[in-house]
């Protein structure tokens, strides 16, 4: 006969007010199995916590409700009680009496009855729990860090700088992301290569990295603590060992006028190259698309050019697996191109520009060494336009949220064409002007009052090519909404900035949760910014939701944290609601027959084989074993199991069979 | 049938963990009403749902059945929901061949956010078994043993 | 003992006066292709054209589960309710085979070997059997190889045979046979002195008795359990159509603070009969199953019970989706 | 080749000449047009503001017509209709108002008749026979001007690219014409203001015509009687917001193409136009 | 005939495999055999009389033991190995399978992707007696198949011979069996038998290669094969299975679409 302890709580009056708490009590106390039924103000308060301890020792108890507020909110609270009072804390459960019950219901006798058919069914569960140890598993201190961007790189070293290894896998030949792209940094303008640089260096010489570029991850499996990444390491064409940066083979290449991603397509490069000067690692990869060697057959220039013999024409992608206790993912944001805006020409006006192009033309390295010029014939734009929200804050065009970095960004662009082109006129549309964040008010107040740039608050309608000059027709709303048009000689679109592209991809592999626009989705939007609802993958950066570099390098500096954090633990402790294949004496061993259609089901593949010897040694059965670290608990297995061989501890068959018996029987 | 006025349809709801139940938690929150017909059983995971629990709280006298789980995609082991839609879709094909009523049966998708839709999906779902009246069809044979034998004239 | 004579109406006039009397009558129907006892009301419901129906009256007699007793809870006081053997319905079988109702008493003596079964004995007592000689067989058939014949009369109470004119001859064997024909006395004639032989399947033996005793006295340790039962499936169908097959399991239907126990039918050809807690199971393979099953029938029964445990029905073999047939079976036995 | 034809007011009215050029060149490209018996005002520019049943009744009946009649397609070379029937169909797949209607109509109605425009029939049925049968390759160099009506609202109409169509650019340069990247393709003309507001749509028009003289374009090419008759109709009105007179004619594509297949003029319509055409 | 003689006691004699599992004549229709010598080979038959699914037998281990052995199977039989080898259940090097094919001649397999493509060419059809009681099913309104179901279970006693001879019924304890909690009653009771037969028909969801072995198995003629059947024919198109063409990875309730229906879910 079990020995189940009751406590009922009126939650100071928030489930007394309509459930009459003395009636479940008394009724549960005369329950078969029910040794102490008692009610209290607060159960969760510390002597309410006491009554339940000294109840558990003075009755003997093996079992307790509570019956309360939602297991979601104070089930760790009571089970810690009942595990300091020596009573396994899996034996006891929670009657959610508050937030399903005397919250959503009137006074009246009915909602009384339903908070003792509540009680009444995780009594009969109790009945059925088991005392069950927690999961301990190994932690690998080794973390993964995807992205090689300002949020990867200093994720990166700051997980290093604790002393703990770190393998940082980048998409593009080389680390450094948009950041290494900017010209000039708002609010204080100073250049963005040379605050980066110095980091990129420190990453590619720090003993605890470990770095691969031109990588990508392939798939990731495990649980916190416990992952393996398969990496698939491209194939660069050039042998990183012996290859010494010279650089020679680039300027011989015949194929040099492939648009370059670092330009954002405003200069060129040729089919072997580095991506930038700066690059790290400042040694050639050779994009096979464009090579004519790899296209035709036939060209191998740089292999003669090649003092050491680096080119690797033969090279096959690798894929390589890391073992790694936690992932950082640092993937960052992507901009929307010109040719979304229809309204602005579909991109086909060269003149008409990204925000992020135009960093490039401001850019002492880009492809004008930091003039502004036209991409379509290299003249000094006189009249310039920037337009704010291109796409963003637009719900017609599936991007209704404020990309947060453009309008910094824009008065930046405005500031920065107006210390160039001292006689060059700019003008901004806005809608609204989002400047919070330290100096960054000032710094827009800057632009327009010290650097006259004509900010008008409205929205731009078409822009059109007449006579080499762009024509924009917007409206002022400040002066009431009268049409303005300017024959400008640039026009730069602050385009949104959404989620890079491959994200869902990588979000299905790494099974974290995404938003509509496929940014990471965190696991709270407060309170756990930077986790993801899988365990051991943190969020830094860009990936989550647009942000500036202040924020990322705080974010990622936060996700470090939380990794050295789960690193200074040998072991992890998980709750051991896992799932569990039956084992028999033999002649049964199992009543498992080894289908394995559960290892076709579970989502984590947690399902191992076993097999079942005989003392000669020769195999009897082969049937199914639950890894019970990669296993998190979701129980698909066990309803798909045919014979029951499978149950999943705190919810097993018997549990939930009670469960749903008691509130059926009379 | 007799008057459904005055009957008070006996549902169960099997939710999972992650989205449903959170969902219930803030209907509660909330402070929005519904009808006390409707009692929750927590799971896991909607993968974790047995059919045969279904079957067996009609039999032992439910009038309806609340399934629900996370949306599409939102599942918190990323692919539960999938399972158990799948493992719907066979369940009533299969309960519909066999002529069990399979519109005592209301499945959901309710999320941890949508607390107004677990207390709209309980209202409507107790008045729409309010309306289909009590299981009687069902419930009439749970007991029987062969001593009843269906075979025998009444 | 006393025989009769009664013609085509009068046969219909007493089954009216029977079924009017308030006692159920079972009688066997077509229907779903299948021939089977089942209530009725009327003589046209009743089936002709058929060796023999897939169940036996075991099915009709005693139900397949049946409570022992109920129980309830209340403040913390357990109310018991035992089997009442008024509960049962007084019963009459119309049509019954010999085979069948030779049936009756192996089954007794299984169920009241040592003490006497409450439920058993109840349905007995409330049963009365109108039992028709046969005049046609099929190779299944074995009634005359156990001690049985088409016109065997144990365990009947009135046992009819057919005669070409529509009427039967009416054996009147017991005291509920009399009340039965007291139902409706006068369309029960004097005797005509037909001899009832005349009217009965003639069925040689197929084998001698004695002789498969004495063999299987010798045969546990046989490899022809095994060689006969490869193809066995393991499933219940021929101990469920078996008009001896005694076979039962104890169940807990509970719910709560109230519940009964169950008996049910089982078979000892399900591997899980035998099978013990600890995972241990004497009888762990279908070739001691089906050993069990014959040995039971033919030599432990006679043995301990003196009866054969077989009433020679065939319907297992009918029955039998592998064509397990039980009559080449044991004849292979007493040849070997 | 057979196929429904909806011809709607204007083209048994101010732009009889859109309805001649099309049905000339419909036969030219053995195209037969089997006109809606019975058809009604589509409710045009003025019903949907004001009684929304009504608004859908009116292009609903039609339609009704049209499948009644056995017709599977229909071509509406008026934008305004086309626009009208189309949005009306969307809007009759909800359900309660499909149901209001039919109650109204008194006339099932299923609405699976495919509703094109001139471009899309041409496009369609007539590209093959174009390329093959042209005369008198039209050599000018012309704005195409699609107007609003044609091509918005994008997620009913589908048809062509919302801020820069080109279909009417490619039948042009299917018939040997060079065709200008203008900026005023989609822009307004004024349309039903025409009567009320001729000042307005003097304006809105002229912006369209001088973007188009300027960039030296023979003739403004449109699919739409409204935007036809403001832009020619109108030509007065708008030359005097203008410095300089515009003189360049606004034909029909039905038109220019007709022309190409050596149509004659008068057959075309093109003595009908206030601005003498001479192409 | 004589092919298949010959060849089951040339299998057997040279010791390629130690048991050949067919058919031989039987009381009124063929019956499944097993032979483990040359002699035994002599009573083999194979017909399209020949309608058990042998398949029921493969897994028994201690029949089948751990040598070598062959089966003769038909088509239905093919497609429950190949089911059964999807479900783990089977080893390349232990069985040989034979058939016989339309010409009359013998075929043997010793590789399931063999069996997979032979199978492929046989269209899964409704026979008369399928097409018959299907469709008056199909015409009963949700009352009625409730009736008529219900009329059906009552006479199913339990016997199991529907999961016995089913050769995809293979637990070593079936559901019915465990006790911890009573899933479904032991006994039986209408609704019971209801339970077990939904519960059967939901355990077969993507398995079902509508052999009708079940159905055939059943004592009281209850049409239990039908109910997988229908649920086969009305799930299959859906899930995308093909039964005797199993996908390697999960079968149609472990795995899923993103677009599978979803109009019942509120």
């Amino acid at each position: 006969m079990s020995k189940i302890g009751v406590f009922i709580c009126h939650c100071g009056e928030n489930i007394s007010a309509t459930v009459d708490v003395e009636r479940v009590a008394r009724e549960i106390g005369g329950m078969e199995g029910v040794a102490h039924a008692i009610d209290y103000k607060y159960m969760c308060s510390d002597p309410g916590q006491t009554f339940i301890k000294e109840a558990v020792k003075k009755y003997g108890l093996d079992g307790v409700v509570v019956g309360a507020c939602s297991p979601r909110m104070h089930e760790p609270t009571f089970r810690r009680a009942c595990a300091e009072a020596g009573l396994n804390p899996y034996l006891c459960e929670m009657a959610n009496l508050r937030e399903h019950c005397s919250w959503v219901h009137e006074k009246s006798e009915e909602t009384t009855e339903k908070a003792i058919d509540l009680v009444k069914m995780m009594v009969e569960k109790v009945k059925k729990n088991k005392p069950l140890d927690s999961i301990k598993v190994p932690v690998t201190k080794r973390a993964l860090v995807i992205g090689g961007g300002i949020a990867g790189i200093q994720a990166s070293l700051d997980i290093a700088n604790t002393g703990h290894k770190v393998i940082l896998v980048e998409r593009d030949p080389s680390i450094g992301g948009h950041m290494s792209q900017l010209s000039e940094t708002f609010p204080t303008l100073d250049c963005s290569q040379c605050i980066l640089t110095p980091r990129m260096v420190e990453v590619a010489q720090h003993p605890n990295i470990k770095l691969y570029t031109y990588a990508e991850l392939e798939s990731l499996e495990g649980f916190i603590g416990n992952f393996k990444a398969k990496i698939r390491l491209k194939a660069k064409s050039v042998n990183y060992s012996t290859c010494t940066g010279c650089g020679a083979c680039i300027q011989k290449c015949p194929v040099k006028k492939i648009p370059s991603e670092f330009n954002a397509g405003l200069g060129t490069r040729t089919a072997i190259y580095v991506p930038f000067p700066q690059a790290v690692p400042n040694k050639p990869v050779i994009d096979r698309v464009n090579c004519n060697y790899y296209k035709r057959g036939a060209c191998k220039i740089c292999e003669k050019t090649c003092q050491v013999g680096s080119i690797e024409w033969d090279k096959e992608d690798e894929i390589i697996t890391e073992e790694v206790g936690a992932v950082v993912l640092a993937t960052g944001f992507d901009v929307k191109g010109t040719d979304f805006f229809p309204e602005y020409g579909y991109g086909q006006y060269k003149d008409v520009l990204t925000g992020l192009q135009f960093e490039r033309l401001a850019s002492a390295s880009g492809p004008t060494f930091g003039e502004i010029r036209r991409p379509s014939d290299g003249a000094i734009p006189k009249k310039i336009v920037f337009i704010a929200c291109a796409g963003s804050r637009d719900p017609a065009k599936g991007i209704p949220y404020c990309s947060k970095i453009c309008c910094m960004y824009t008065a930046k662009h405005a500031m920065l064409y107006q210390h160039k082109v001292h006689d060059g006129e700019s003008t901004v549309f806005y809608m609204d002007i989002r400047a919070g964040g330290k100096n960054y008010e000032e710094f827009v107040r800057r632009a327009i009052e010290e650097d006259t740039v004509n900010y008008v608050r409205g929205r731009v309608a078409r822009v059109y090519e007449k006579n080499g000059k762009l024509i924009v027709k917007g409206v002022d709303t400040l002066l009431g909404g009268e049409q303005v048009e300017i024959e400008a000689d640039m026009v730069v679109l602050a385009t949104a900035g959404v989620a890079n592209c491959g994200s869902e991809q990588l979000a299905q592999k790494l099974h974290v949760s995404y938003d509509p626009y496929h940014f990471f989705a965190e696991a709270h939007p407060k309170l756990k910014p930077v986790e993801t609802n899988t365990a051991g993958i943190f969020l830094a950066g860009a990936c989550q939701a647009p942000k500036d570099i202040p924020e990322t390098v705080g974010m990622a500096s936060g996700a470090a944290v939380k990794v050295a954090a789960l690193f200074s633990n040998d072991e992890l402790v998980r709750e051991p609601v896992v799932a569990v294949v039956n084992r028999l004496a033999p002649p049964l061993y199992s009543t498992c027959v080894g289908c394995f259609m559960c290892e076709t089901a579970c989502p984590y593949n947690a399902i191992e084989h076993e097999e079942i010897k005989g003392r000669d040694g020769s195999l009897i059965r082969t049937i199914a074993r639950v890894n019970q670290g990669l296993c998190q608990g979701c129980g698909t297995c066990v309803a798909f199991c045919r014979s029951k061989s499978i149950d999943i501890q705190g919810y097993t068959n018997e549990q939930v069979y009670a469960e749903v018996m008691s509130l059926l029987n009379d | 049938m007799s008057s459904n006025t005055d009957f008070e349809p006996k549902i169960i709801a099997f939710v999972c963990n992650w989205c449903t139940y959170a969902g219930a938690d803030l209907t509660g929150t909330s402070r929005l009403k519904y009808a006390t017909n409707v009692k929750i059983v927590r799971f896991p995971c909607t993968g974790r749902i047995d059919f045969l629990l279904l079957l067996k709280s009609f039999a032992q006298g439910a009038d309806g059945v609340i399934v629900s789980g996370c949306h599409p995609n939102d599942c918190h082991y990323t692919s539960g929901n999938f399972h158990a839609r799948r493992r719907w879709i066979a369940f009533r094909s299969i309960l519909d061949l066999m002529g069990v009523d399979i519109r005592r049966i209301q499945y959901s998708w309710v999320s941890a956010a949508e607390g107004s839709k677990w207390a709209d999906l309980v209202n409507n779902t107790v008045a729409d078994i309010r309306a289909l009246g009590p299981y009687a069809e069902y419930q009439k044979v749970a007991d029987y043993l062969e001593k009843e034998g269906y075979n025998e004239e009444a | 003992m006393e025989t009769k004579y009664i013609n085509k109406s009068g046969i219909e006039q007493w089954f009216n006066a029977i079924v009017s009397s308030g006692k159920r009558v079972f009688a066997p129907v077509n229907s779903r292709g299948q021939v089977d006892f089942k209530p009725v009301k009327k003589l046209s419901e009743v089936a002709d054209e058929y060796i023999q129906t897939t169940q036996s009256i075991k099915a009709s007699v005693y139900p397949k589960a049946e409570v022992l007793f109920s129980y309830e809870k209340v403040n913390g006081k357990v109310n018991l309710t035992d089997f009442d053997p008024e509960s049962v319905a007084e019963t009459v079988l119309w049509k019954v085979h010999p085979c069948d109702a030779a049936g009756f008493k192996p089954l007794s003596a299984i169920f009241n070997w040592d003490t006497a079964d409450k439920l058993h004995n109840a349905h007995l007592v409330k049963t009365s059997v109108i039992s028709f000689s046969c005049a046609a067989a099929d190779e299944s058939c074995f009634c005359t190889s156990v001690n049985g014949s088409p016109g065997n009369t144990a365990g009947s109470d009135i046992q009819l045979t057919m005669l070409p004119d529509g009427g039967a001859i009416a054996e009147i064997l017991t005291f509920k046979g009399e009340t039965l024909v007291a139902l409706m006395p006068n369309v029960f004639e004097a005797d005509k002195g037909e001899k009832k032989e005349k009217y009965l399947v003639d069925l040689p033996t197929r084998f001698n008795l004695e002789e498969v005793n004495a063999k299987l006295n010798k045969a546990f340790n046989s490899t022809v359990w095994k060689e006969q039962s490869e193809r066995c499936l393991g499933c219940g169908a021929c101990a469920f159509v078996c008009p001896t097959c005694a076979c039962f399991d104890i169940q807990e239907d509970a719910h709560g603070s109230k519940g009964r126990r169950i008996r049910c039918w089982d078979a000892c050809g399900f591997a899980m009969f035998t099978l013990h807690t600890s995972g241990h199971n004497p009888r762990e393979h279908q070739s001691q199953r089906w050993r069990q099953r014959i040995l039971h029938k033919f030599s432990y029964m006679p043995e301990r019970l003196s009866v054969v445990g077989c009433t020679g029905c065939g319907r297992c073999s009918r029955a039998c989706p592998v064509d397990m047939n039980i009559l080449e079976h044991i004849t292979s036995i007493a040849k070997q | 080749m057979k196929i429904g034809f909806y011809p709607g007011c204007s083209l048994t009215g101010s732009s009889r000449e859109y309805n001649e050029s099309v049905v000339a060149l419909a036969k030219a490209l053995d195209i037969e047009l089997v006109e809606i018996k019975d058809w009604n005002c589509c409710g045009a520019t003025a019903a949907h503001v004001m009684n929304e049943e009504l608004s859908l009744s009116l292009p609903a009946r039609i339609m009704a017509m049209a499948e009644e009649q056995g017709l599977t397609e229909v071509v509406v070379p008026c934008a305004a209709c086309y626009n009208r029937l189309k949005v009306t169909q969307h809007e009759l797949e909800d359900e309660n108002k499909r149901t209001r209607v039919i109650e109204i109509l008194k006339l099932p109605y299923r609405g699976d008749l495919k509703i094109i425009n001139v471009l899309q029939m041409l496009e369609a049925y007539g590209a093959e026979n174009i390329k093959t049968r042209v005369t008198r390759p039209f050599a000018h160099k012309v704005a195409c001007y699609y107007g609003c009506l044609l091509v918005r609202p994008h997620s009913i109409l589908k048809f062509d690219r919302v801020e820069d169509p080109q279909s009417m650019d490619t039948l042009i340069k299917g018939i040997g014409g060079t065709t200008l990247d203008w900026a005023f393709k989609t822009e307004c003309c004024g349309a039903g203001f025409s009567v009320s507001r001729t000042d307005l749509v003097a304006k809105l028009s002229g912006n369209i015509l001088k973007d188009a003289a300027d960039r030296s374009a023979e003739a403004v090419i449109v699919a739409c009687p409204l935007c036809q008759s403001n832009l020619d109709m109108r030509r007065g009105a708008i030359n005097k917001t203008l410095k300089n007179p515009i003189d360049i004619p606004v034909i029909y594509i039905t038109q220019a193409i007709g022309l190409a297949l050596g149509i004659g003029a008068k057959e075309l319509g093109l003595k009908r136009h206030f601005v003498t055409v001479e192409l | 005939m004589k092919k298949l003689r010959d060849r089951a006691a040339e299998l057997l004699s040279q010791g390629v495999v130690s048991l050949v599992i067919g058919y031989e004549e039987g009381t009124k229709r063929p019956r499944p055999l097993f032979c483990r010598n040359s002699e035994g080979a002599e009573k083999l038959i194979f017909d399209s009389h020949c309608f058990h699914n042998l398949a029921v037998y493969i897994t028994k281990k201690e029949l089948v033991g751990k040598e070598r052995f062959a089966v003769t199977a038909p088509i239905s039989t093919l497609r429950s190995i190949m089911q059964l080898y999807v479900e783990n259940q089977l080893s390349e090097e232990k069985l040989l399978v034979i058939t016989v094919d339309l010409s009359g001649e013998l075929r043997e397999f010793t590789t399931f992707d063999e069996i997979a493509a032979y199978v492929a060419q046989f269209e899964l059809k409704r026979g008369e007696r399928e097409q018959e009681i299907l469709s008056k099913i199909e015409g009963m309104t949700r009352e009625e198949r409730w009736k008529f179901w219900m009329e059906e279970m009552s006479h199913c006693f339990k016997c199991y011979a529907c999961r016995s001879a089913c050769p995809l019924c293979y637990c070593s304890k079936c559901v019915v069996e465990v006790n911890r909690p009573q899933w479904i009653n032991p006994w039986p009771a209408p609704l019971a038998n209801m339970e077990w037969h939904i519960n059967r028909a939901m355990h077969m969801v993507g398995r079902c290669t509508a052999c009708g072995a079940c159905g055939d198995a059943c004592p009281v003629g209850i049409p239990v094969d039908l109910i997988t059947r229908k649920m086969m024919e009305d799930l299959a198109p859906e899930f995308g299975y093909v039964p005797g063409q199993p996908a390697k990875q999960g079968n149609a309730l472990s795995s899923w679409k993103l677009d599978d229906r979803e109009q019942f879910i509120r």
